[in-house]
């Protein structure tokens, strides 16, 4: 925001101070990202499960696969569903209830970054066309807020993804039988989320808590495998010109490989 | 350019807008408002404030809030939408604020909320910048005193063609989908989403069309807006 | 409301010494309806579609159909189904969120309207009884609120209904198939709801804003083409004697057929 | 008259009401109360005030506000009910406020709410009308000064035949239904509603047999105050 | 409550000086009951259905039996729903609105009490093992609230239960038909909750209103015909030493038979 | 006894706890934390708090308020839960209140809250006894003076035998389940339920085994604690 009360307004003041000097309040540059952790398999209950932590932020993705029926307008494709809970545990900003404004965000540009760039393959979802399909959960669990959570999001549900087996089936008569069997998910792509905030005149990756509070903009450009972007999100309450954002697709583009090192590394 | 001879399902070149019409102060009671068609999308906005902030806990003491809600009609859409809230309207009602927010002097009326509301009467393709257009002018006609107007278009991809202002087949059946919203004077892009795939220079090129269409879409909301100013010419001259 | 807080004990003020000379605030007599306009199709991609005013009054009517499942108790009867949205744009007093008490009753007081009347014909409605039946959504949006809600909404209503064409399906072997063509829905009754307010000891037709805001009661009579009552509803916090009852009666009877002639006359 | 040898599906007459058992002071918690019978409906009335206004914004300076809560028991109809409210609950509970506001003195209680809960334990057809008389007796029960009492009951049209108090079966096959709320003193209606099809003469008829049917329930609302009053006095004196 | 604002503090006072002579405020015996009285029949429309009264408070149950669809982990068992409304005729502390806390722990600590002693036979409530099953909804409505809710809703409960009848179906080609007889839900126990509050080192049985309010803890203990224990809550912001427990559990079992005769004895 | 031959699914004494886990001040945000395993249930718990009570009216003057909310994460059970709460999480959170209430100098707060937040993120029966067990740790850890921990298990009956610490598996088809909470320094059971069917002697039976669990679980609590400790004091060592 850009008009603040008074403690972000000193806040925002040091931050920039920092910034101008090259170095941000943690000591990183301005186009470094914390400490990124991947684990994968942390929810054995669920077909998939991973957590991923940059800096103190963390996030536990978990995937359920079940079986339902296809949406009227595509009855030939599985069907995805994202979700994010900002649970309490997570800041003492955060409270019990419906998601907000931001938990709906951060769900939807997830799922966004992986239902644009098709990394599930939908069509190969679906079992008796018009009838039954396989429905992928992502469920995001927020458990520390210290920023940048869309990017450990984004991680966290890739991560999981690529550990998740779904049940096999058999079609015999219009009817589906589970087989006992398992087999992966494949994955198609990886994309992989990067975003930056605008302070000031700067753009810095991988916001901090503090950083975000003060914060002019951010964008988020979501990168495959081949340097393609699958999607972008600007969000917050000031523009940005054409240069920068030429530069927040570069920067992302350059990340994003470092990222996925992290994400295939993942046990 | 082979973009220029190929042609859109609707006919339309690869570089041109939808049929575009804007109409400022069309609701009675709204403080200011517009109605906008952008192809056979049919948007109502209606501003009111700025006024006294409900809940007065939500006030900031330094400006004013600006508060958007998107919501479409239940009929607005085949099939027939339910009518509460879905998580796709909170978002979109989330992006509409930060598209218009840097355009607004809210820092002259602190306390107070500025509420915009867009109603979808039809939808088909593109609502979230039909109705970021639709909003602005009627901050206008709200006489809320702006920094600049805000349009808003898209740009995209469909068989391998970049393509200026998707209608709902393109969006569907395209391969990207840029909305963007910018300030013509001020040089700013307040409202930047992507969906789809498309290499780095892929977007720069889409970014750049739909900036392009928002220069022209700008020049119809002055139209529109200045349309209102002679009618309201005309009506005191008449009362004379 | 009879007890008013003091800006509005004013304006009643003003209101009553306007009606004791037989003349309103804005001119009109007792009796006498604002401009009414009513414009069908104005939504294409409902299966029909109107706008009505009545002055500044303004609502949006869509009509929408689907194949359904019948209530237990009809199972040979089609669906309808009539809500409301006090859309925020139409008044500053109106707020998002859930229907309220007054969207509720104007809802339900369009839908006996065409219930009671049997405009629709429900029971043509069925195509398999017990398993398939057409369902009918009217959905009301008010776009601005100038008083006498209730009127313009049961005009737009009707008027979407006159408009509207169902999906003809093929029965065949207990299902049903779409057969890509439609025919109109078949309005068996054009109900006209007439709406009067009681102030002091007057009765007005067509009451504005302002007349409602200090009205002792209203009086809604919904009349058919041959002057039978399809739906009466008082409403508001006062009595009213049998003469006025009986008064409205007539009025509504006698005004009706002037609105039925817009409602016919509409494109 | 053909009407008076015709005989309905539960053997009444066209003019007669069913068995009307009224019983207040049935709730101990409550300030007043009252217990319905009405053929086979079942409804237990709760008045709780005046008392402070909760939340506050909604108290009135000038007067009290009456808030009245219809509410059936998930059994008490056939298929099972979902126990939230219903459109249908929340549109009886405003006319219920409606028919009851105009017989309370609520300028004696500024700032104050009186709420008036009516839960239906089993439904028979005319639950409106029966809630409405009992909260009337519940209120008096509560000691709350009012203008007159109001009584209240239906008539309507079955194979032609205009009829007084609709069972189920009658509301749900008959041509049309008219409940109407009554101050039998002030000769006023306070509720009135409408549906089916009936001429205007066939709608007058209605009302007026309504009207009479409110008239004996008017008395029978007054014996069973009194008979309260007598249990009171008895008690009373039971204790010297 | 163990720390009471102040005129809690003297309404304590007043309770813990009675309990200290052996005699409660409304003189009671410290293991005594009020007068009960449980009446069958209550509500002609439901498949059973019973009010209940102890002292002052005053409960009244409705069973509804409907066919419905197994859960996917019970496919071979019939389903018991039990609810209950603070409805707000019962005390000027409830207000209309969804089930809060005290109200969920009333409905699951009766539904406990019926489905761990097997009261039902959930097993005897299959029609077509996976797909047709008999849903049980026991409805609780509180009247009024002079404490002890929970014996009250439980006795309205069973009873209610014992005298439900369930339509018969017939099973053809997997599909159910309604005979259109009916014949009784076999009650194979009748658990009966017997609750005692726990004031200050003092064990009360059937606390009122004022006790629950001024009270330690609250322990039920619900108890079977052979004198088993099938459910047990405790409840409330204090501890319980195990003799006490010991002492509760024991009480429980020789109360429990007061409490069944009187089930037994309705009508 | 016989009890000591037979084993169990997986392959535990019948007074056998399943390995536990418990490690405090996971969570850097909270103000007190913690995470168990229990077997193979999965549970993160933060405390927050003695903060001000928001909303304000549910403030006590005299103490502070203890708020808890139990949360099963969608992915934590099989099939997948819906992500908002159930009734069955209403009623963990209140019998966690009160399991902990008693341990908790809430009279030094006045006005204040202190808020327990669960979040289960696999759950394999006794979830409610490991998240009382993790909460005394995180209050602790959150500074708040306690009067003593509470420590947590089940203990049940399955095939005839006497149990300690039921899994999913056991929790399903046994006969019985008994969770209890105990305060080992004080004495006190804090929370007891019993779900199933059980004679009075083997309910005190079950109970007595599940305080030796708790009092088992006590010295795991301690020594996490501890670790803690000694875990700050080595940083600051290692700072000097």
């Amino acid at each position: 925001m850009s008009r603040l009360s008074i403690i972000p307004k000193l806040k925002r003041r040091k931050i920039l101070d920092a910034i101008a000097s090259g170095r941000r309040m943690d000591g990183r540059g301005l186009e470094e990202y914390r400490e990124i952790s991947v684990r994968r398999g942390v929810v054995e209950k669920a077909e998939g499960s991973a957590e991923a932590r940059i800096g103190d932020t963390w996030v536990v993705a978990g995937v359920k696969i079940e079986i339902g029926e296809p949406f009227e307008d595509t009855p030939d494709e599985g069907i995805l569903v994202c979700s994010a809970d900002f649970a309490p545990v997570a800041s003492p900003t955060f409270e019990p209830g419906p998601p907000d404004e931001a938990s709906i965000e951060l769900a939807r540009v997830v799922d966004r970054g992986i239902r644009s760039s098709d990394a599930l393959g939908l069509k190969d979802l679906c079992l008796i066309p018009g009838r039954k399909v396989y429905v992928v959960y992502i469920d995001l669990c927020i458990l520390n807020h210290a920023g940048n959570l869309l990017d450990a999001a984004s991680l966290a549900a890739v991560a999981a993804l690529m550990e998740a087996k779904k049940p096999i089936y058999e079609v015999r008569d219009g009817k589906v039988y589970p087989t006992g069997e398992v087999e992966p998910l494949k994955l198609r792509r990886l994309p992989i989320a990067v975003s930056m905030a605008k302070i000031g005149d700067v753009i810095v990756l991988d916001p901090t808590f503090d950083e975000e509070e003060v914060m002019d903009t951010r964008i988020t450009v979501t990168v495959d495998e081949e340097g393609n972007v699958c999607a972008v999100q600007k969000s917050g309450p000031q523009g940005l010109s054409v240069e920068e954002i030429w530069k927040a697709i570069e920067i992302a583009v350059n990340k994003a490989p470092k990222l996925r090192e992290k994400l295939e590394a993942a046990l | 350019m082979s973009e220029e001879k190929w042609r859109r399902v609707d006919g339309r070149a690869w570089n041109e807008l939808r049929p575009i019409k804007i109409e400022s102060g069309v609701l009675p009671n709204a403080d200011g408002s517009a109605y906008i068609e952008m192809g056979r999308n049919k948007i109502i906005v209606a501003v009111y404030g700025p006024r006294e902030m409900h809940p007065k806990h939500l006030a900031k003491p330094d400006m004013a809030v600006l508060r958007c809600r998107y919501h479409m009609s239940p009929f607005s859409t085949h099939p027939r939408r339910s009518p509460g809230p879905s998580r796709r309207d909170t978002e979109i009602g989330m992006v509409m604020r930060y598209a218009l927010e840097p355009a607004i002097f809210l820092e002259r009326f602190p306390r107070a909320s500025i509420d915009v509301y867009a109603e979808v009467l039809q939808a088909d393709g593109g609502t979230r910048c039909a109705s970021i257009t639709a909003a602005a002018v009627a901050l206008v006609d709200a006489g809320i005193p702006m920094r600049d107007l805000v349009a808003a278009c898209a740009a995209g991809k469909i068989e391998g063609h970049i393509i200026l202002d998707l209608n709902d087949h393109e969006d569907k059946y395209g391969e990207a989908d840029v909305p963007v919203a910018y300030m013509p004077r001020l040089n700013k892009v307040t409202l930047l989403q992507m969906d789809g795939v498309l290499s780095p220079d892929e977007l720069r090129r889409c970014i750049e069309l739909a900036i392009e269409g928002c220069q022209h879409i700008y020049e119809l909301q002055r139209e529109a807006l200045k349309r209102k100013y002679e009618e309201v010419v005309e009506e005191v001259k008449g009362d004379e």
